[in-house]
């Protein structure tokens, strides 16, 4: 037990830098990014429902002043619609591996 | 934040390529060959269940367990899509505002023809599905078009299908480049993974027909659309080809197109064609 | 199924006339006077249907308990097809039945539906039920004023891969 | 305009098979709408079956019966042509009936 208390200090320093408060700027510039990558998804025909629901969520808990989380939501978009993307990309030669011939 | 991304996409890629090493077959030359892609899918299906009859596909999940099989037809007895079905006899026969009805935009009064939808339109060069024509009817003579996801638009397919029962599917696809294209795009559409949890309509109805998801047993991809529109104790509904495209594609989490678009009127005619020769069974009960 | 017009009228009235006759001047006799008839009224037992556990809701209809009895044979699925739909019934062979139950334990209100049978009515019926969820299932027969039982488990779940 | 019951009644000898589907919605009052409401409660409660001015089988329902209701039951006398009337009464007073005659 007593080895391990350090390696948990050790662990909590090392994040706290960057847990200082998200502000109005860091949420606009994070849903402006999924924003776009979420359009690019629409214009492949590949959307996913839950890009969609984040994006929602973020400006929700924008509007309730939230930015902590509305950024975080709004990265948790961007993320998903450059999955979708990226699984739009691949699909297009993946999909023949499966079709029966 | 970042590293997740970057992670994701990783494990992405990775998979991909894993996934393209194993599969040893070699991309036949592209040259689109309907009458080839019908038989071995077929015959995917009549080896992967040799004791299944053919002309029972049609019947989707009920051709793969006996005791599901059984509360079908204890259902059939009585259908709930009687219903439907006799709304559907009525608004046929009733005319539009202008004295015409929709027996006067089909051939042979719109009896019994329910197998050769969806068809290629050389004109408009694209396929029409049955939906499709039932609006483009309703709206040649002044009515408003039906959503093609709500009863009306199932109460009259579920009538221009019973009219077919019985009839083999009967797809044609003319030697026309762009009919040879829509069919190519349907059957991408097809095999093609979406949504959040990657799936593709092979991924259920090819790899694992007969297995279960939850309560449910998977249809086979072979005649899956023979049936429709199908009353669904799901939805204790009627539910037409456009409206299962569309829950089938929400419960992947991708997000719908709209009914009647490009992609879902290629995919049902891809469907139809390799499901040539099986016998229409609609309207349909199902689970 | 169009109504019947065809009746030759004398008939029709002859009939009219028993039918009314029947309900004015006898009450609701038109069950064959017999042993003690606990369900026989029609009225619609609101209280049974208010109970929510089995027991309370076989006690509230027919006012005993019920005893296990392979001469009732239910039959329902093993797993639902789908839990708004499920195709149940009951058929047996014992005699002088006046009254079959049926009670899905796990639903919010146990008592799902109950008949009553006259004279001459086979005692057998089919309908189709909801369950909430996986549930024992349990069809009670009251024949010659005793009550008989039968059970079976249903498995019920939501179909689908997620959305 | 068509009734709500769907009645099919098949004698053969002398035992006559009875089935009906009624179109009814059957809402248990548990259920919320898209909107997040809660659908009150509309169920069939009771369905009769008479004959020869006699009610040959009376079905008690509650919520957990099925939306559009199906039952199937079968009697004994009645033959070829006989009249059998059906009506039912739901919890919020609505009703309806119709006969039919046995095939």
């Amino acid at each position: 037990m007593k080895r391990s208390l350090p390696l948990a200090m050790l662990l909590a320093l090392c994040f706290a830098p960057n847990a200082r408060a998200a502000n109005e700027a860091d949420y606009k510039a994070a849903f402006a990014a999924a924003e776009a990558a979420s359009k690019e998804a629409t214009g492949l025909r590949n959307q996913w429902t839950v890009t969609v629901q984040a994006l929602t969520a973020a400006k929700k808990a924008a509007d309730g002043g939230d930015f902590d989380r509305a950024t975080a939501a709004a990265k948790e978009a961007e993320a998903l619609a450059k999955a979708s993307i990226f699984q739009a990309n691949t699909e297009k030669e993946a999909w023949k591996a499966m079709e029966i011939r | 934040m970042k590293t997740r991304t970057s992670l994701l996409l990783g494990s992405l890629s990775a998979a991909l390529v894993a996934f393209a090493l194993t599969s040893p077959r070699v991309v036949a030359a592209d040259k689109v060959d309907p009458v080839a892609d019908a038989k071995a899918f077929q015959n995917f299906f009549f080896q992967k269940f040799p004791d299944v009859k053919h002309e029972d596909f049609v019947n989707g999940p009920y051709s793969m367990n006996a005791d599901l099989k059984r509360q079908w037809q204890e259902k059939e007895e009585f259908p709930p899509y009687e219903f439907a079905l006799d709304a559907g006899k009525e608004m046929f026969s009733t005319p539009f505002k202008n004295g015409k009805t929709y027996a006067d935009c089909f051939p042979n009064g719109g009896i019994g023809i329910r197998q050769n939808y969806p068809y290629f339109d050389e004109k408009d060069g694209k396929v029409v599905t049955l939906e499709l024509a039932l609006n483009r009817c309703r709206e040649a003579n002044g009515e408003p078009p039906y959503s093609y996801v709500k009863d009306e638009m199932a109460s009259l397919t579920a009538y221009m299908a019973f009219t077919s029962r019985g009839k083999p599917m009967d797809i044609k696809i003319p030697d026309d480049p762009r009919a040879l294209e829509a069919f190519e795009n349907g059957k991408r559409y097809f095999y093609t993974r979406r949504g959040q949890l990657n799936f593709s309509c092979a991924s259920c109805h090819v790899q694992s027909p007969g297995e279960r998801i939850r309560a449910e047993i998977l249809a086979p991809a072979l005649g899956i659309l023979n049936a429709m529109p199908i009353y669904r104790s799901e939805w204790s509904g009627m539910g037409t080809t456009s409206r299962r495209f569309v829950t089938c594609n929400s419960q992947t989490r991708a997000v719908p197109l709209e009914p009647q678009s490009d992609e879902y009127r290629d995919v049902e005619y891809y469907l139809s064609y390799v499901a040539n020769g099986l016998p229409i069974s609609g309207p349909g009960a199902r689970p | 199924m169009t109504t019947t017009t065809g009746l030759h009228p004398t008939r029709r009235l002859i009939l009219q006339g028993a039918a009314s006759v029947a309900l004015i001047g006898l009450g609701n006799l038109p069950f064959a006077a017999g042993p003690a008839r606990a369900a026989a009224n029609d009225k619609y037992p609101e209280e049974a249907f208010k109970q929510k556990n089995e027991a309370d809701a076989i006690k509230a209809l027919y006012g005993k308990t019920a005893e296990p009895s392979d001469k009732v044979k239910l039959d329902a699925p093993e797993i639902a097809e789908n839990g708004g739909v499920v195709p149940v019934s009951v058929t047996t062979t014992l005699d002088k039945v006046t009254s079959i139950s049926f009670l899905v334990a796990e639903n919010p209100f146990a008592l799902a539906a109950s008949y009553k049978f006259a004279d001459g009515t086979v005692p057998a019926v089919a309908n189709r039920l909801k369950m909430a969820k996986s549930t024992k299932l349990v069809a009670i027969v009251e024949a010659d004023g005793k009550l008989y039982s039968a059970a079976k488990d249903v498995k019920v779940t939501v179909g689908g891969c997620g959305g | 305009m068509a009734s709500s019951i769907r009645v099919r009644a098949t004698s053969n000898g002398d035992i006559t098979e009875v089935q009906a589907l009624i179109q009814h919605p059957m809402d248990t009052g548990l259920v919320k709408n898209p909107a997040g409401e809660l659908i009150p409660a509309h169920y069939i409660q009771q369905l009769k079956f008479e004959w020869n001015g006699k009610d040959v089988f009376v079905a008690d329902w509650g919520t957990a019966v099925s939306k559009d209701p199906y039952v199937k039951f079968s009697f004994k006398g009645a033959k070829k042509g006989d009249e059998l009337k059906i009506s039912w009464t739901d919890n919020k007073g609505g009703s309806d009936t119709t006969t039919a005659k046995i095939a």
